[in-house]
């Protein structure tokens, strides 16, 4: 079936290249294989970067009333071309008194956890560049390795904003890893694994042959998504939680003190790590590689993939460009007074949903103990009437 | 044949019961409210009082009663009911009318009172009670409802509570009539371990019924006697009259509710009631029992009728009126008249109630004024209270024909003449008239007439809220002996379930003559004597001891004060003294024997024991500061010593393995 | 599996293991015991067990090497004196190290690796529900009495 | 060549006893939290190579048993950090030389 | 529902630690939750309770050590039941009514698991490990909070009880040795037969009836309940009046009585006295105090010595009608029931005037009515219901008892009645003195009751009046048991 060979198209592509060392021993087509892997990613990724650089600059350019980037290039989309070839040829800066080892590692430390998380998301049928059974669990143990480069970073560049910047995003990625990692629990619950692959087949079919049986469209899937996507923005330093870098207060956190190449890997990274966040929203609740209409399968999977990452990139986007950024406190608090109940919300609704055969009762109920915790969070939460006197505290 | 009112008849005192508690709930401020719900109340009492009456009319001895299990206890039952016959139906009757005027009268007579709402509310309370009595079915739930009466009366008399001449009155009135409440309690445990029920009646098995009354037996005597206790407690019986007197100190409705016509009847009422336990066994109608109803009744009535004569306080007179007229019914039951004490007790509810709110009005009249040596001439000033009031007290007098009083009083007469076992008390009894008549006769003309004295310069009459009352009962009291001549006895019949026939050869009795000519008696004599009375009372002129005797109540107060209380209040102290001293050294005695011990066993610990010990314990802190001093506070030192000491432990095993 | 990577790793962890112990400066050595850290969970995964590395990598990584920097950081002024190096230590380490050595040496241990059905989650998941669920629970709530008392202990005093 | 069981042990038994190195000789108190952690490590990997080696490794014992010690580390750098925090607001230090106020 | 009553006893024990390390000013607040708690596990107690079934129910039996034959074994019939529900209702009750510190309440609540220790264990060591553990903390509290006198009060408290309960050990210890078993139910078994014989027995009967006739406490072994009820704080008075003077009765029932028919019976007369010498005695003394805490105090030992005149009473006869026996038994346990509320309310009538004026005496007042008509008006009923008005609580139980005991023992009854003309002597007088008369300067500020007063008030008032007119609900907790004892007693063959 043409269908399938599109689909299947970078597989058998794979499988050709690596039919060429017929007589190396395993460890080498292995490795081979894991390098082609990590090839393709890079590239792939990339170019999404460069094409989201510019394409975020538009964006927001639209949304501001004014046109983005349009010189470089037809419709300014060689732009990031001009953007790495200046961040290449920049000097870079290295602060007297700081500690050189650490400043040059945290850029790196930073670039490397993105990638690795990138590599256990299936793009596609049979398309998992590292498929590990203990996937998602591998996607945030080398997550969390980004709060260490963030110190890192901050603590290495010996500059105070650097390290208030440092403190205030490792604070707030902390926080939010919480309810990040909760509200997958009620996927990993349902479904029975931690492997990203099974996550994305369970969600596989259609009910009553119309509606795709992603966890969003579950009360508790929905919720979770909502608080996952927000932990994302979270965990990728994204308006409007991008404090850490807020440069009308603390020039650009940890990143202050870095230049040239160094500073566009932190910027990579961070693109990369936004990948990263949606490609696993994409996987845990958006039904992965899967199309929303059983006719469309016919589509390539990897695209039905790229387009779900697509829509979430935009919305990361526009909401840069619409929400002003929040205070630090005011994060916090949303993160353990708001995000987290709500978390174990979900798992609980999730258990609910799960014990009544997935049926009618079961989405009601779910729907039900979801919008009572909802009402009752946000009834508590509600500061319209009252303004606590802000007290500040700084870090010592 | 029960009627339906039978299963309701509950209705009657939970009525007023109702409306009491809805009273305690309202504010002070709603007077208005509170007196309507009272005498609404007591209206609808009256309705299904009278409701209740029309059945036993047409039955002769018509009895109907409704029992019911109160609770269970252990496999036992105890069960009460209500009873309605034609001695509770007139006594329904009686009180709710009365009752009534009394509640009318009252709106005017505590006008001015601030605590005009509570007042209502004892007074529905007290309805509500004494109704309760009235229409029980068990020996038990009498009791219950006569201790309520008890209570109703309690805070009635101490209702001036700021008052403490009023606060000790209502103390005396309850804990008198509780010491005579002790005997009918008894009487009660004894009945009910005879006969195992305290119902009344239960379709042949009731304690007054005849197989009851089998199982009582012999012990009816006593059973009867202690019943009595409470009886004469609540009528003012002597020797517990003492406090009738004393509780004038309540308001006046309350005086002419509680004391004239409903709770002093109750102890009549409770002997009419329990009748067949008096009579048990009787031979001629004469009991043990009986006698001694007949002689306390006998002492009562005199005693009572002699104090009367000697009192200046408008209401004590009344109160030993009372006393003396109790004593009569109580002669009139123990005689076997029971128609006739009962027929009085109607009556003398009618007139008595008449002459306490009489005097009520005149006090009110007067501004408080309650000294009879202080009024005079109030003929003219208040014209109303004054013919009724004289109404009320011919009756009281029984002159004969038109007033009730007259007509049962007869009977009772009557019924002593044929006392078979002594004339004494007959004889007794005539001269209890002639003194009724003349103390009677020397209110009146202490109050009414001759000329105005102090309190009466500014007398006024009373307003139309009392005045009211007073004719209707006035007018009760003379029409009420249409019911009681012996042409037409149809009370008596009624009462003892007899038809009544029509014969008016019959109204002229022989009785009739001696009893008139005993009244004219009483009040000439009166009217001889206290025509020109002064300041000072004629009989304390003549015989000045005499009349000290009886002001001063026969000195029986005192009396009481010197023996009964002295050796109460000796008891209790001697009881504290006995805690305090006696049984508490006895056990601090004890006590000191275990400390001696205790210190003792101190002291050979300290020289034996402990020289030991101490040796011992200061070559422990030897070693104990030696080793300590190896302790440099350094955690690694610590951790280093444990790993030399892993290690030791290692090559040990090496060396062993 | 393949002795080189073994090696390699070795190297790798003992490396960053003795640079922890040893770098003059605290932070240089937390970042290099995150390198040991790893290199210990590089091992598990070449022992097979997939999933101790994760929750190795997620927990000491992403928790405990955090927790150190944090402490670090909040605890950074007037610690010029805490430098030292006591070789008395290093000699009781030398000594317990060959004593530990001469042990393992002296046992006798099957070297045969036998082969084995990779250990899933799943595996994990059922044994820990099910035969451990107690300590699964006690572990539970140590975790959130170690949570609480560290609140306690780092909140401050109030005045 | 594989690796063999004796040769995990050695390197367990030398991060042991690199730990221990961290734990007696510096001073500042968190090297010692370090080389606690250290030698919970090496401690886990002996779990899990006995494990991998055992005759019977159908039973993920030694691989339950590490993911406990895992937790129960947390647990431990935790409150021992927090410790370390109380001390230095306390003492203004953390030279653990210093803190001998429990000399006997 | 088996570990109902072992939760019921076990609560409150967790509830004094939670208390202890509550803050202060919260701690009454931890308490009262607690009470809630065993109230509602009280509640669904007598909702389990099967009321037509004799003998114990939830019987929870565990080996403790087997040696001694203790076991854990409690369990529930009518009268266990109905003293539980009397605890869960006075301890709340005691909480509202005073401000208790940290300890106190501590102190209180471990009285509370005590008191529901003994009313169910069914085992004697167990039995006697609560009686003691009940004595300590209302040692403490009568020792650390009490009033003036506070530490003779408290140290003969403690040495009148406690020298009962050592002499109560020694006789069990005789009764274990020569018998072999602690069992309650298996104890009584054999006391159908006379338990022991010749001085053996005397000395058992003498250790028993010592320990508890001073825990009722019977005439003369009374003379430290006012001391200790008058220094005692007003909650704890409430609580040792209410509850902690049942269990000597509960004592008697359970224990004395089926064990020792025998002896009761020789010997009967003589108790019969020394019940009639605590009513008379106790309700003159009462009569003669000036100090109204003291003056409540004497009346709790009349109203207490009641309770054992029908006992005695029952127990007295060789004849023993079955409908009096019953009759006595039911009045004695509405009299424990009615006592253990009207006391309490009592007390804490008494409180409140002391909270008020700083001072208790009779001649400290008057006049109260005209200043706070509601206080005395519901203050009466407490009084009138003490004094066993109809219609109020007490006199159901108390004309129940009169009627068991009259029949069988007419003359000390008679002289007993004594006790309640006296009691209502004492009343009105205390009512007298009070209430009426010209307002008392002194007491020309006082306010009437608070909303948070009523809340105490109100709800005792309402179940006083509910008992008084419609006790059915009471009787139908113990009726079953009360049939079942009195089959035992008279079974029980003599000589």
């Amino acid at each position: 079936m043409p269908g399938e060979f599109v689909d299947q198209i970078f597989v058998a592509a794979k499988r050709w290249l690596l039919s060429l060392l017929p007589h190396a021993p395993d460890w080498v087509v292995q490795i081979a294989s894991a390098l082609l892997n990590i090839i393709l990613l890079l590239g792939v990724f990339a170019t999404l970067f460069a094409l989201i650089s510019v394409l975020e600059r538009k964006i927001l350019g639209r949304i501001q009333n004014r046109y983005g980037p349009n010189r470089v290039g037809p419709f300014g989309l060689l732009q990031p071309v001009a953007d790495g070839i200046k961040m290449l040829i920049k000097e870079d800066v290295v602060p007297i008194r700081a500690d050189k080892v650490v400043h040059f590692l945290a850029p790196i430390m930073m670039l490397l956890p993105a990638i690795l998380a990138l590599g256990v998301i299936p793009y596609g049928r049979n398309m998992t560049a590292f498929s590990i059974d203990g996937g998602i669990l591998f996607f945030f143990a080398v997550g969390s390795a980004a709060e260490l480069a963030v110190f890192m970073a901050g603590w290495g560049s010996n500059n105070k904003f650097s390290m208030l910047g440092a403190m205030r995003a490792i604070a707030q990625m902390v926080s939010y890893e919480l309810p990040l990692l909760i509200v997958v629990l009620p996927v990993v619950m349902i479904v029975g694994s931690l492997s990203p692959d099974a996550i994305v087949a369970a969600q596989d079919g259609y009910k009553w042959g119309i509606v795709p049986r992603w966890f969003v469209l579950t009360p508790w899937g929905a919720a979770a998504f909502i608080l996952f996507f927000v932990a994302g923005l979270v965990e990728s330093n994204r308006t409007p939680f991008d404090v850490p870098e807020g440069e009308s207060e603390i020039v650009a956190g940890h990143m202050t003190e870095y230049s040239g190449f160094k500073y566009a890997t932190f910027f990579m990274a961070e693109y990369f790590g936004m990948f990263a966040v949606s490609g696993l929203a994409v996987t845990l609740f958006l039904g992965g590689w899967h199309a929303p209409i059983a006719w469309l399968e016919v589509v390539p999977s990897y695209l039905w993939f790229f387009a779900k990452l697509a829509v979430l990139l935009f919305v990361f986007i526009w909401i840069r460009g619409t929400l002003p950024r929040t205070r630090i406190d005011q994060v916090m608090s949303f993160a353990w007074k708001f995000m987290l109940p709500m978390a174990f919300t979900c798992v609980i609704a999730a258990a609910v949903w799960h014990y009544q055969a997935h049926g009618w009762a079961g989405w009601l109920s779910s729907l039900g103990i979801v919008a009572v915790v909802y009402l009752g969070l946000s009834r508590l939460l509600d500061t319209r009437r009252k303004f606590a006197t802000r007290t500040y505290r700084f870090a010592e | 044949m029960s009627s339906w009112i039978v299963t309701y008849l509950w209705l009657i005192p939970a009525v007023p019961l109702a409306a009491s508690l809805v009273i305690l709930m309202l504010a002070n401020s709603r007077r208005t409210a509170s007196a309507a719900l009272a005498i609404f109340g007591q209206v609808v009492a009256l309705t299904m009082a009278v409701a209740a009456f029309l059945p036993t009319l047409q039955t002769p001895g018509y009895r109907a009663f409704h029992n019911f299990t109160w609770f269970t206890f252990g496999e036992q039952t105890l069960r009460i009911g209500w009873v309605i016959d034609p001695l509770a139906a007139a006594m329904l009757v009686m009180i709710t009318l009365v009752g009534l005027c009394i509640f009318v009268f009252s709106i005017g007579y505590m006008a001015k009172d601030k605590n005009f709402t509570r007042f209502f509310a004892y007074l529905s309370f007290f309805s509500a009670a004494m109704l309760g009595v009235v229409i029980a079915n068990s020996l038990l739930l009498l009791f219950v409802c006569w201790e309520l009466v008890g209570l109703a009366s309690y805070l009635l008399i101490g209702f001036w509570i700021h008052k403490p001449s009023a606060a000790a009155a209502a103390k005396k009135a309850f804990i008198t009539t509780r010491i005579g409440d002790i005997g009918f309690f008894l009487g009660i445990l004894w009945l009910y371990g005879r006969s195992g029920t305290l119902l009344f009646y239960d379709h042949g098995n009731g304690c007054l019924e005849n197989a009851g009354l089998l199982l009582v037996g012999a012990s009816a005597t006593f059973i009867a006697l202690l019943i009595f206790c409470g009886a004469a407690g609540k009528s003012g019986q002597f020797p517990l009259h003492v406090w009738l007197p004393d509780a004038m100190e309540g308001p006046t409705p309350v005086s002419a509710l509680i004391h004239a016509a409903t709770m002093v009847a109750a102890g009549v009422f409770l002997v009419a009631r329990v009748y067949p336990l008096f009579s048990l066994g009787a031979i001629d109608g004469v009991t043990p029992s009986l006698t001694v109803v007949v002689w306390i009744g006998v002492v009562t009535a005199l005693m009572a009728a002699l104090i009367a004569l000697a009192q200046a306080d408008i209401k004590r007179i009344l109160a030993y009126s009372t006393v003396s007229q109790l004593g009569l019914m109580m002669v009139s039951l123990g005689v076997g008249g029971v128609a006739a004490g009962i027929m009085h007790l109607l009556a003398h509810g009618f007139f008595k109630a008449l002459l306490f709110l009489g005097s009520g009005s005149v006090i009110h009249g007067c501004h408080e004024e309650q000294d009879i040596r202080n009024m005079g001439g109030l003929r003219r000033l208040m014209p109303v209270t004054f013919l009724t009031y004289a109404i009320g007290m011919m009756t009281l007098s029984g002159v004969p024909l038109f007033f009730s009083g007259a007509w049962t009083k007869e009977e009772i007469l009557h019924a002593t003449a044929h006392w078979p076992k002594s004339s004494v008390p007959y004889y007794l009894m005539l001269a209890g008239v002639v003194l009724t008549a003349l103390y009677m006769t020397r209110q009146m003309i202490y109050v009414f007439f001759g000329d105005k004295r102090a309190a009466s310069e500014h007398a006024h009459e009373s307003p139309r809220v009392m005045t009211m009352p007073l004719i209707v009962l006035a007018v009760c009291a003379i029409v009420f002996s249409i019911a009681l001549t012996p042409a037409w006895p149809w009370l008596h019949g009624y009462l003892s379930g007899e038809p009544a026939h029509f014969e008016i050869g019959q109204l002229i009795q022989p009785m009739l003559f001696l009893s008139l000519a005993l009244v004219a008696g009483g009040i000439g004599l009166g009217v001889l004597f206290y025509r020109k009375a002064g300041a000072t009372d004629p009989l304390a002129q003549a015989q000045p001891a005499i009349f000290r005797f009886l002001e001063n109540k026969m000195w029986l107060d005192e009396f009481y004060a010197r023996t009964v209380l002295a050796f109460a209040h000796f008891a209790a102290r001697f009881s504290d003294v006995m805690d305090r001293y006696f049984w508490d050294s006895l056990v601090r005695a004890l006590a000191g024997v275990g400390q001696l011990f205790g210190i003792l066993s101190s002291h050979f610990d300290e020289r034996g024991i402990n020289s030991g010990v101490d040796g011992a314990t200061t070559g422990a802190r030897g070693l104990g500061r030696f080793i300590a001093a190896r302790h440099s506070g350094q955690i690694q030192t610590y951790l280093r010593a444990a790993g030399v000491g892993a290690l030791a432990l290692l090559i040990l095993y090496a060396w062993l393995a | 599996m393949s002795a080189a990577a073994f090696i390699v790793i070795a190297i790798f962890t003992l490396a960053g293991a003795i640079a922890a112990a040893t770098m003059p400066r605290l932070i240089h050595a937390a970042l290099s015991l995150v390198l040991a850290f790893i290199g210990i969970a590089a091992f598990y995964f070449l022992l097979g067990a997939e999933f101790v590395g994760l929750v190795q990598i997620f927990v000491y990584v992403g928790a405990v090497a955090v927790l150190i920097v944090f402490t670090i950081l909040l605890t950074r002024r007037g610690q010029e004196d805490t430098r030292g190096f006591s070789w008395g230590g290093v000699v009781v380490a030398i000594a317990v190290f060959c004593g530990l050595v001469w042990a393992i040496l002296h046992t006798r241990v099957s070297d045969a690796a036998p082969q084995i059905d990779p250990l899933t989650v799943k595996r994990i998941g059922e044994v820990l529900m099910t035969n451990y669920v107690w300590p699964l629970q006690c572990v539970g709530l140590l975790l959130t009495a170690a949570l609480i008392g560290a609140l306690i202990l780092v909140a401050e005093e109030k005045r | 060549m594989t690796p063999t069981l004796t040769i995990f042990l050695i390197l367990s038994a030398a991060l042991f006893c690199i730990g221990l190195l961290a734990a007696l000789s510096r001073r500042h108190a968190i090297f010692i939290l370090i080389g606690i952690d250290l030698m919970l490590a090496a401690a886990n990997v002996n779990f899990v190579a006995f494990w991998r080696f055992s005759p019977e490794p159908a039973q993920p014992t030694g691989v339950i048993v590490a993911i406990f010690s895992i937790a129960i580390a947390a647990a431990e750098a935790a409150v021992g950090l927090a410790l370390v925090i109380a001390v230095y607001r306390h003492y203004r230090t953390t030279n653990v030389d210093k803190l001998n106020q429990l000399k006997g | 529902m088996a570990g109902l009553t072992t939760a019921l006893i076990l609560l409150p024990l967790a509830g004094a630690l939670f208390v202890s390390v509550a803050r202060q000013n919260s701690a009454r607040a931890v308490a009262l939750g607690f009470n809630v708690l065993t109230a509602i596990l009280a509640i669904t107690l007598w909702r389990n309770f099967d009321t037509t079934a004799g003998g114990l129910q939830m019987v929870e039996r565990h080996v403790w050590i087997p040696a001694i034959g203790a076991e854990y074994l409690v369990g529930v019939d009518g009268l266990s039941l109905l003293l539980v529900l009397l605890t869960s209702l006075i301890f709340p009750f005691a909480f509202l009514a005073q401000r208790m510190t940290r300890g106190a309440c501590a102190l209180m609540l471990v009285m509370q698991a005590a008191l529901y220790g003994t009313f169910t264990a069914q085992n004697f060591v167990l039995w006697f490990l609560f009686y003691e553990m009940s004595l300590i903390p209302a040692f403490l509290l009568i020792k650390i909070w009490g009033g003036e006198k506070r530490d003779r009060a408290a140290t003969k408290f403690f040495v009148y009880t406690f020298l009962g309960s050592v002499a109560m050990l020694l006789s069990f210890l005789g009764i274990f040795f020569a018998k072999g078993t602690f069992d309650f139910a298996a104890l009584a078994d054999l006391g159908k037969h006379g338990l022991l014989t010749g001085n053996v027995a005397w000395f058992a009967f003498a250790g028993i009836f010592l320990g508890l006739a001073v825990k009722v406490p019977l005439f003369p072994f009374h003379t430290w309940l006012p001391d200790a009820y008058e220094t005692a704080p007003t909650g704890v008075s409430m609580v040792l009046t209410g509850v902690l003077s049942k269990m000597g009765v509960y004592g008697f029932v359970r224990l004395l009585l089926p064990l020792f028919p025998n002896e009761i019976r020789i010997v009967a007369p003589w108790l019969l006295a020394l019940a009639v010498c605590s009513i008379v005695f106790a309700s003159l003394a009462a009569w003669a105090q000036s100090d109204l805490k003291r003056m409540v105090a004497y009346l709790s030992i009349n109203h207490l010595g009641y309770c054992m005149l029908g006992l005695f009473a029952i127990t007295a006869t060789t004849v023993r009608p079955a409908q009096e026996m019953q009759a006595a038994l039911s009045g004695v346990f509405m009299q424990i029931f009615n006592h253990g509320i009207t006391a309490a309310a009592l007390f804490y009538y008494v409180g409140l005037l002391e909270q008020r004026r700083g001072l208790r005496g009779l001649g400290d007042f008057g006049g109260l009515m005209q200043r706070t008509p509601l206080l005395c008006g519901w203050m009466s009923v407490a009084m009138f219901s003490s004094l066993g008005l109809p219609g109020l609580n007490g006199f159901i139980g108390e004309f129940l008892i009169f009627k068991g005991s009259f029949a069988v023992a007419a003359s000390f009854t008679a002289v007993a009645v004594i006790g309640l003309l006296v009691t209502a002597i004492v009343f009105l007088r205390a009512m007298q003195a009070l209430f009426s008369g010209p307002l008392a300067e002194s007491a020309s500020t006082f306010p009437d009751l608070q909303w948070n007063e009523k809340w105490i008030v109100v709800p005792v008032t309402m179940l006083m009046f509910a008992v008084g007119i419609a006790p059915q609900f009471v009787f139908n907790i113990f009726n079953t048991t009360v049939v079942q004892m009195t089959r035992l007693f008279a079974l029980t063959t003599l000589g």
